[in-house]
């Protein structure tokens, strides 16, 4: 009881103060901020039309660095807290049965146009919206509905592992080629190209497709990392 | 290629993701490459802090070709690289620790385990070198990922349990800081911390004030400020040794740079300085009193580094000159002294179930090295001379004294009383009881007891010649309190 | 210009009712499923906001990925929220619900 | 009118979610609720953050074909890169806190926090 009430207590102060905090911030207003830079400069200097992707891949491109690494973490540390030893004779056994066939025909339809998309998606990131984040997302779904369809289906965690260690290493080899370039890292070093034009932006397409493979590679490994473990019986173990 | 802060963070993230692949050739790689790192780092900080201190300037790196405001920026600055310095060679001392640990953990899992602690040193490092508040957070959230799945490494352990408990700690830390970065954007349109600084005057006060308070809460919980440090004496337990190690001596010094940079730098609001100085207060008396009642090693370990943090905020607290510098000496002596206390402790209780302090009887004779280096250690924490840690404490009270906070002083005294009658009883342990305990005793391997005793020379030497740091952070102490001379290296960078 | 009203204010209701019932459900698969709910009301606040990278990566990642390892974790623990047997006795004899 | 109306309904359904969200992680004893008021809390802030980079009547920032050299208004895109980068930390929090959900369970059995009780709360 007396917990409950704090836990108001600490709501209602905090929530005070965010609605009377931001109750004072204009809605709808145009400030003046980094923002309009940006929008300034995308199209004109980086030829780069979607000028989300600009800042992500670009202008704030360190911080993305810092994301991939953070799934990338995730997948690592996740695969660390899973990890259990296995016992003699014991097989990956994933679904306890396997799917329907209309399942399995739907999902073998399903899975290269979904694949197709997510590659659309991440090779047009600086045109429309979508970039080497949702398009990578896109593939991992793709995957994910083999696993969940197919009982056999089975991730090979070493090709992942390559693409993922290749696509992190391509984004920040990239960064480094503008270091030694006398430039400075992770600035663009190629030709900008015409606005609108499937190349244009100079490194930032390559380095959302690498994004991209790395999204997809790092959730695949994830989910699957998941559904291994994804048994009734391992729950006894103590 | 010219050495530059941004390798801090390249180098480690390319070993990072090469490490998997090593990984596949030659299992002992997996082990080496994160040493090399480290090394590399380590020679990379002494080349450039020669350089700022010789030159008497500040590195501003621009990163993608914006500058500030509109890139990211690193800045190299006598304080951030200071403790990038620190984090790279404490990192590396105690990646040589833990070369031999632990050899019977599978290979799968030890892969994990270098590639999550080089990400968390090079996470802390981010911390302290980015100039851009939002990537501040992107660090910060690197180093809190690697930070709870080391936490729950030990599958025999309840590393779980603390783990998600660091987690939700943790989560609400970043969502408060996250919170504060949100309003800031929208009062001053910026990210670059010396452009937030630069436009912080024209902020209205209550608004400020409220964004101050969510990062006070938000980096004191990573800072282990009471009472938001539930988390700390958990996590250091059930964590692997040399990890409890990096979390006392490199990610609670990260948070206290967060707190420090966005007090000092970014408000400069000076009414936060007493809620500072009394938060430190009972930090410390609190958790001392509390170190007190432990009867497990690393709890007590904890809990007196949670105590020490307190003093760290009360010396920033005081806010003048010498105070901060007292602060920054602090910050470098538990840094190193912990270390060695975690490191040597580890040891100690390496077989023990329940890890009591009461395994420890007669130790002194079993392990004669450990123990002294842990005696060692724990005089130097409580402030003995000829230690580090002496050094430290005096400058501390001596600020204090100069601007008359007598009470203060005070319980500092009590408080450190308390500390010597805690490190003395265990101390009493190893030393004058007989053994009888049947437990296992684990003898070091070479590798580890070399990196033992470079961070007690370190501590000895000074100990008797504290000249030879002091200057460091003489200078940095000048940095973090000059704001208008970080405004302008920043966002003048790339003009001409 | 009052097109959007009504459409806002279903999204609204709709998002706080399902964060709500996310909150209070009993079956921890319907909370699930009713998180997925507000991010998918949350992503279509981002496209009127003008924002359609990241409704993108909200729907993709907040709907769909969120919610499979959620589902996946509650496959693997259990589906009830209440295991604490004392309390919900205290509560029958207090004469609250069942 | 239809400013002020936008304003109640953004805003407003962020702090609610966000109040919402950290109710649960505080009051909830089930591992798993407190996991789903952290993401709940963290959509809140996301909204909160777009909403605060929106600009009256501007359009989404790319510069397709139809925009280019027309003289139009653009909402901010600044928050939006910022939310991409708060999303897919956010998520990958979620996963590191349900596999640890997960390693719960199989020591204990129970996803109760009053049940897991080896170390003090």
């Amino acid at each position: 009881m007396m917990k409950r009430f704090f836990i108001f207590l600490i709501l209602a102060i905090v929530g005070y103060y965010i609605v009377d905090v931001v109750s004072q911030i204009p809605f709808g207003e145009n400030r003046v901020n980094v923002g309009d830079y940006y929008l300034d400069k995308s199209p004109s200097e980086l030829k780069v039309s979607n000028t989300v992707t600009a800042i992500v891949v670009n202008y704030r491109g360190f911080d993305t660095l810092g994301e991939v690494t953070v799934l990338f973490l995730a997948a690592t540390g996740l695969a660390s807290i899973m990890f259990r030893r296995k016992r003699k004779g014991e097989k990956d056994i994933r679904a306890k049965k396997a799917s329907s066939r209309i399942i399995q025909i739907g999902s073998q339809i399903l899975f290269p146009i979904i694949i197709l998309l997510g590659a659309y998606v991440f090779i047009h990131g600086h045109l429309s919206p979508g970039g080497g984040f949702q398009g990578g997302v896109i593939i991992a779904t793709a995957s994910l509905l083999m696993l969940i369809s197919y009982r056999k289906f089975k991730v090979n965690h070493s090709t992942i592992s390559w693409i993922e260690s290749i696509a992190g290493i391509v984004f920040v080899l990239l960064g480094v080629t503008g270091l030694i370039l006398g430039k400075t890292f992770l600035e663009n070093f190629l030709p900008t190209g015409e606005l609108n034009n499937l190349l244009s932006g100079g490194i930032i397409g390559i380095i959302y497709v690498a994004v991209g493979f790395k999204v997809a590679a790092e959730l695949t490994g994830l989910i699957d990392t998941l559904l291994l473990n994804n048994r009734p019986e391992a729950n006894k173990e103590k | 290629m010219v050495i530059s802060p941004v390798q801090y963070i390249a180098i480690p993230l390319i070993a990072a993701f090469l490490i998997p692949l090593f990984g596949k050739l030659n299992k002992e790689l997996v082990r080496i490459i994160p040493g090399l790192v480290l090394l590399y780092l380590s020679y990379i900080s002494v080349v450039l802090m020669n350089q700022v201190i010789s030159q008497n300037t500040m590195i501003v790196e621009i990163i993608a070709g914006w500058r500030p405001p509109w890139g990211i920026n690193l800045v190299f600055s006598p304080f951030s690289g200071f403790l990038a310095s620190l984090f790279s060679m404490l990192g590396f001392i105690i990646w040589m620790y833990t070369y031999n640990f632990k050899r019977e953990v599978e290979d799968a899992q030890t892969e994990k385990f270098y590639v999550l602690m080089m990400m968390l040193i090079t996470g802390t490092i981010g911390i302290v070198l980015t100039g851009d508040i939002f990537n501040m957070f992107v660090f910060l959230e690197i180093t809190a990922i690697s930070a709870y799945s080391l936490t729950a490494f030990y599958r025999e352990r309840d590393g779980a349990e603390a783990a998600f408990k660091y987690l939700l700690v943790g989560s609400f830390a970043s969502f408060f800081i996250l919170l504060a970065i949100v309003l800031l954007y929208s009062q001053v349109g910026t990210l670059n911390m010396a452009d937030i600084a630069q436009k912080m005057p024209d902020v209205n006060p209550y608004m400020k004030g409220v964004i101050l308070m969510l990062f006070f809460v938000g980096f004191g919980i990573e800072a282990e400020m009471f009472p938001l440090n539930g988390w700390a004496p958990d996590v250091y337990t059930q964590a692997p040794g040399p990890i409890g190690a990096i979390f006392a001596g490199m990610v609670v010094k990260a948070g206290i740079y967060g707190l420090v940079r966005v007090i000092f730098t970014l408000f400069d609001v000076h009414e936060i300085f007493p809620l500072l100085m009394i938060m430190g207060v009972i930090t410390m008396a609190v958790s001392e009193v509390i170190a007190l009642r432990q009867g497990k090693l690393k709890r007590m370990l904890a809990y007196s580094s949670i105590g020490q943090m307190g003093l760290v905020l009360v010396a920033f607290g005081i806010g003048t000159h010498e105070a901060v510098f007292a602060a920054i000496f602090l910050m470098f002596n538990h840094a190193v002294i912990k270390s060695l206390l975690f490191l040597s402790g580890t040891y100690l209780v390496y077989h023990s179930k329940e890890k009591n302090i009461s395994d420890l009887d007669g130790i002194g004779k079993s392990l004669p090295f450990t123990s002294f280096l842990f005696a060692l250690g724990s005089l130097a924490i409580v402030g003995l001379p000829p230690f580090a840690g002496f050094w430290s404490k005096l400058y501390i009270l001596m600020a204090a004294a100069d601007v008359r906070l007598i009470a203060v002083i005070a319980i500092i005294l009590a408080v450190s009383v308390v500390e010597i009658v805690y490190y003395f009883r265990v101390l009493h342990r190893i030393y004058f009881r007989e053994r009888i305990s049947t437990i296992e005793i684990k003898i070091p391997s070479f590798n580890a007891k070399i990196s033992m005793l470079i961070l007690a020379i370190v501590i000895i030497v000074i100990g008797v010649y504290p000249d030879l740091i002091s200057g460091l952070i003489e200078r940095a102490a000048t940095d973090l309190l000059d704001k208008q001379h970080y405004i302008q290296s920043v966002l003048s960078v790339g003009l001409h | 210009m009052n097109w959007l009203v009504i459409p806002i204010i279903v999204l609204v209701i709709l998002t706080i009712a399902a964060a709500i019932y996310a909150v209070i459900s009993k079956n921890l698969l319907y909370a699930v499923v009713s998180t997925g709910v507000v991010s998918l009301g949350l992503s279509m606040f981002f496209f009127i906001l003008q924002a359609p990278d990241v409704a993108l990566t909200e729907a993709a990642i907040g709907v769909a990925l969120t919610t499979i390892i959620f589902i996946i974790t509650i496959r693997n623990t259990t589906e009830i929220e209440c295991c604490d047997e004392k309390k919900s006795k205290i509560d029958v004899k207090k004469g609250g619900e069942k | 009118m239809m400013n002020e109306f936008l304003m109640i309904s953004f805003y407003g359904t962020a702090i609610a979610l966000i109040l919402i969200g950290l109710y649960a992680t505080l009051a909830k004893k089930n591992l798993l609720k407190i996991v789903i008021g952290l993401s709940i809390a963290d959509s809140g802030l996301n909204l909160l953050f777009m909403a605060i980079g929106y600009v009256k009547d501007g359009t989404a920032p790319i510069f397709s074909a139809e925009v280019v050299g027309k003289n139009v208004v653009m909402v901010d895109p600044v928050p939006q890169a910022l939310v991409l980068t708060a999303i897919v930390i956010g998520f990958a929090v979620t996963a590191v806190a349900l596999s640890l959900v997960m390693r719960l369970y199989r020591h204990h059995n129970t996803a109760a926090i009053d049940e897991i009780k080896n170390l003090k709360w």
